[in-house]
């Protein structure tokens, strides 16, 4: 069960300008998180009221610790990046799905800021994998994939990898999987699913949206489905509490 | 022993804390946080007649200490609601507030009947949402409509009937007494207040819908002040809300006249904001002595 | 180069950047800080026909992202202002606007017929102040009133006249409209919206007051979701304000559809807001690439 | 001429419960501070808007830095009272008049968080002066006023000095004076306003009120003058500005 409460920061470095990597020490939340899920943060300056929602990157194996890796976007991201070993931050978790096991061979999809969820489900996930990393130029977090998979790289620049987007780069490769994992931008996802429904393979999306509660209760996040969900007994499914992981074929981008 | 008991429409409240509708859900989602039996009300998410779709996104963005939002009562429909939120609330010792939206005054009715023979404490009419097209709002700008509505939903009703009255007028006194007048049980207020967002960089606003409603600290100095105005002009009682976050805050809204206060969007910042709220408003008592809060209920008035 | 000049009411600002009455006095203090040459036009505190005393303390409080404000139109009258703040302002190259308040219709004529002959580029005429217990925010609540007074001030006035808005309306774009149908050459807004707040411990309000005008980043959104329904209804230019603080924000105003914006609030917190908000709106220009203002004036609106 | 900008925090310390002493560096504003003069401080957090007024308690004779002394009142100085040295912190001064020097024999006032403003002027008066200080129970400051004069205390609980209020301290110790200066609540100001009235000596009184702009810009600050101001045109003078400091003849309590 998702909770609240004040995280330790065991560490914080960047890793490439702008992208930072924290890992928080917290037993009750990385004790039952899952690769997929995510937290939300909370602002020190009270005149920032939302949560930011962040990814898991890592669990650590005995769960008592775990890694966000983020973007400074806006103010909020910028707050969290000046904070230090010792410092303490709020937060609660882990909350939404997270990717399932399927057992199949696998194709990893990350997309500049979705790549960092990848990591934990790469680490996790028993069976065959491919690796496939999109970024606009400058390269992060690409090494520590490479014991779990091969891994590919797409940029925008062709400074690394295939010029182009993980598709492209896909292609290129040749890479074959029976199920995709992916999580990025949004024209990313919706290339994602076009070439898994070309495939006739499952592809497993993590979504964004702007979140106020995170948990489900106020119906900011919601996402378009092609089934009315059980819950809202509409067309518009909570990404924070039913995803933020859809099948592709359910959801519409 | 304080006591916190308020007793509103014939209704008595354990504490005088509920939450504001659509930032608690059905409570489910915060029963992982909270123990729903400790407050003094729940008041749900707007329900309709038919399921409702809502605005699309995004819904939501952040601004100076508040938040504009623009869900559009996207919610399952009484139905849905009857047969799981409510069964799921009565679980819990709390009253319940369903919170009522409608496209046309027969929608209203619709619902209201619907929940007329329902386990429902209390019903919460939702005559100032700003994020949809038809009704809403527009209900609840016109001392007429007010009243009309007013009298019609008590006709169907056969539980207490509070107005919920929105911010966006010239004197919301009129519209407090046009409630009155058309046999409102009680008043909430305030509803959100309108407002918009650019995204710069895209040159579109940032709500899919272009404007939304303002809630959160921000404006709790208009909500205050509309309270009080109101607690000043009408005699039934007055729920408070706008922008509460803490029992200092749901002090200065009971002082100010009301009988009792909803936390809404402090929800989203800290999921135990109601039950703080609650010990702060007991502390407070405590703290300066006050054997019980019906003496602090009005006080600035006197 | 690019360029920011912008013509209201036929007076060209060499920005559109003013300051926003009450939060800047007569620039004589703020001087210290900031060159006056920079800014498009300042804007003046109200100034009445005979001296006024204001309010008594306490006149301010500061609440969630914004301050509550019931100075209560202190100044020291035309003729001191025409002797000394004048003279002052016109060592600048920069716009004169002053600011008009009266309690009857009578006074704001006095004082505009006073500054008839004298070197001011625009009058604002304050319809909408919620701290005065005449005149103010009565002339601005209402469409008959807001067009009979702009009529007879444009009769009287030499130089073009702003008719400033209250925010505490139904709907603003009525008193825009009846603004512009009374002669009015310009708009500004929003003026302060009205709110209150308690000192819980000693049981009273915080203001002598009572209510105030709350202004800053809290009102933004409310502010520019205003700015844009005028600019979406009228024809004539507007000035908008309203927790106005970086030159983002200002950007925001200016695609919603004014032509020009007013810094207030946040000379109290940056004493060189009005410059930052300056060189942030050309930092913002030339990064997107856009060689003239007006390509961005309501953009959001075509 | 005032300044706005960032000042160094050189060391913070708390000198009784509640009440923090903390010295800044900035040779700009020190360098041109007189006794009875304030600064405006400002808060990290964005949802403050308003500075702080806090006087100055000691001017270093080098002019290179100040001191400032407070009691934590509310969230600005909560968050000020967190500041460490090497922190920095956004302040505007030096603002308003500060005591004139009169050379005439002396006694020095200070009540509650009013004492801190009367060391600097206990410094730098030369004159023949006592300096009698109030406190409700706990003192602060006392020891570091005893080499410029004769210290009487007064504590509303007896356990310092004398039992009761500055003015029953100067009763009971006799103490005498040819002008006053002083600063503390408005209570005790209308009791020494009352007192040298009585006794026929001017009394230099700094007076408080709620403050958005500090300089002289926005009237939110005013007291009741008996004659009308040169400024204002009307009989309500500006305290950042005219003031803090005023005869007390000259201004309704
Ligand atoms: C499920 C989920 C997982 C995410 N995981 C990561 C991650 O692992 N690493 C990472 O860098 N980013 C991630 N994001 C995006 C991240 O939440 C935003 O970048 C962040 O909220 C921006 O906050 P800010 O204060 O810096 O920006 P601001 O623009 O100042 O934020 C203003 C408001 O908008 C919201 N907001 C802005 N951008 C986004 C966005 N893209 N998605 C949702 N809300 C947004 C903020 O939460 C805040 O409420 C994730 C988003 C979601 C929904
Ligand atoms: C000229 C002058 C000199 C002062 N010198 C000192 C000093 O040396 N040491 C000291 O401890 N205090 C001093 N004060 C009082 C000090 O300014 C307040 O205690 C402080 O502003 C409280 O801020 P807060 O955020 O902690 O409290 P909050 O109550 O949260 O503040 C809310 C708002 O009210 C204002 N405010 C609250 N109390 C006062 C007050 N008493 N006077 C003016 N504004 C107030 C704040 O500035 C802020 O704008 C002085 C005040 C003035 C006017
Ligand atoms: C996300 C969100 C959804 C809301 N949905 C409803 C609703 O369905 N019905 C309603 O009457 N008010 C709704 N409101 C308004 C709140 O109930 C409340 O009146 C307002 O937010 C002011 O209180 P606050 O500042 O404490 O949030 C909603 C507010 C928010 C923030
Ligand atoms: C202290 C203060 C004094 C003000 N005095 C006046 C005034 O004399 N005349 C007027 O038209 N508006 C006055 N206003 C309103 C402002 O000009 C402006 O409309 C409002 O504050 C919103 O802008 P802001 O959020 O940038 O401050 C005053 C506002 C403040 C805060
Ligand atoms: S963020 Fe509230 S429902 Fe998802
Ligand atoms: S605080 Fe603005 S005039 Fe004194």
């Amino acid at each position: 069960m998702a909770v609240q409460k004040k995280a330790q920061i065991i560490s914080q470095v960047q890793l490439a300008p702008g992208i930072f990597s924290m890992w928080l020490k917290d037993l009750e939340i990385a004790g039952q998180a899952k690769p997929g899920q995510f937290l939300s943060l909370y602002c020190y300056s009270e005149d920032r009221l939302l949560p930011r929602p962040i990814s898991i990157c890592e669990i650590k194996e005995d769960g008592t610790s775990l890694r966000l890796v983020y973007r400074v976007a806006g103010k909020g991201t910028e707050e969290f990046s000046r904070l230090k070993e010792g410092d303490t931050i709020q937060v609660m978790g882990p909350l939404g799905n997270g990717f399932p096991e399927t057992g199949a061979k696998a194709i990893l999809i990350g997309g500049g800021i979705g790549i960092p969820p990848m990591l934990e489900l790469a680490k996790s996930l028993d069976c065959e994998k491919s690796i496939v990393l999109g970024y606009r130029d400058i390269t992060f977090l690409e090494k520590e994939f490479q014991p779990y998979g091969q891994v590919y790289l797409s940029t925008e620049d062709g400074s690394a990898g295939v010029k182009g987007n993980v598709i492209d780069a896909i292609r290129q490769n040749a890479v074959e999987g029976e199920v995709i994992y992916a999580c990025g931008p949004t024209p990313m996802l919706r290339g994602v699913k076009a070439y898994a429904a070309e495939h006739g393979i499952t592809a497993w999306l993590s979504l964004e949206e702007r979140m106020a509660c995170g948990i489900g209760a106020c119906l900011a996040c919601v996402c378009k489905t092609r089934n009315k969900d059980h819950h809202t007994n509409v067309n518009n499914t909570r990404i924070c509490k039913e995803g933020p992981v859809f099948k592709a074929e359910e959801v519409e981008l | 022993m304080i006591n916190t008991k308020v007793t509103i429409a014939g209704v008595e409240w354990k504490n005088p804390v509920t939450t504001a509708s659509g930032t608690f859900g059905s409570g489910m989602e915060f029963a992982d946080f909270v123990d729903l039996n400790r407050l003094g009300a729940v008041t749900t998410k707007g329900v309709s007649y038919e399921p409702w779709t809502g605005n699309p996104v995004p819904r939501i963005a952040e601004t100076g200490s508040g938040m504009l939002n623009a869900i559009g009562l996207q919610n399952p429909g009484v139905e849905v609601f009857v047969n799981r939120d409510l069964p799921f609330l009565k679980q819990y010792d709390t009253r319940v507030i369903v919170n009522v939206c409608g496209k046309t005054t027969e929608d209203y009715l619709k619902v209201v009947e619907r929940l007329s023979d329902c386990a429902v404490d209390m019903l919460e009419i939702n005559i100032s949402c700003p994020n949809v097209k038809e009704g809403g709002i527009a209900f609840g700008q016109s001392t007429c409509s007010v009243e009309d509505i007013t009298r019609q939903v008590k006709k169907y009703a056969r539980q207490p009937v509070i107005m919920k009255l929105s911010p966006n007028v010239t004197d919301i006194r009129e519209m407090a007494k046009a409630a009155e007048a058309g046999g409102a049980d009680a008043l909430s207020l305030i509803n959100t207040l309108t407002g918009t967002k650019i995204d710069i960089y895209k040159r579109k606003f940032v709500l899919a819908n272009e404007t939304g409603g303002l809630s959160g600290p921000a404006v709790k100095p208009v909500a205050l002040r509309m309270v009080n105005q109101v607690a000043r002009t009408v005699k039934i009682p007055v729920i408070g809300m706008g922008g509460i976050a803490t029992g200092e805050d749901a002090i200065e809204f009971l002082m100010a006249g009301a009988t009792a206060v909803a936390v809404g969007t402090a929800n989203f910042r800290n999921p135990l904001a109601t039950v703080e709220v609650i010990d702060g408003i007991q502390d407070f008592l405590a703290k300066e002595g006050i054997a019980d809060i019906q003496d602090i209920i009005g006080c600035i008035n006197r």
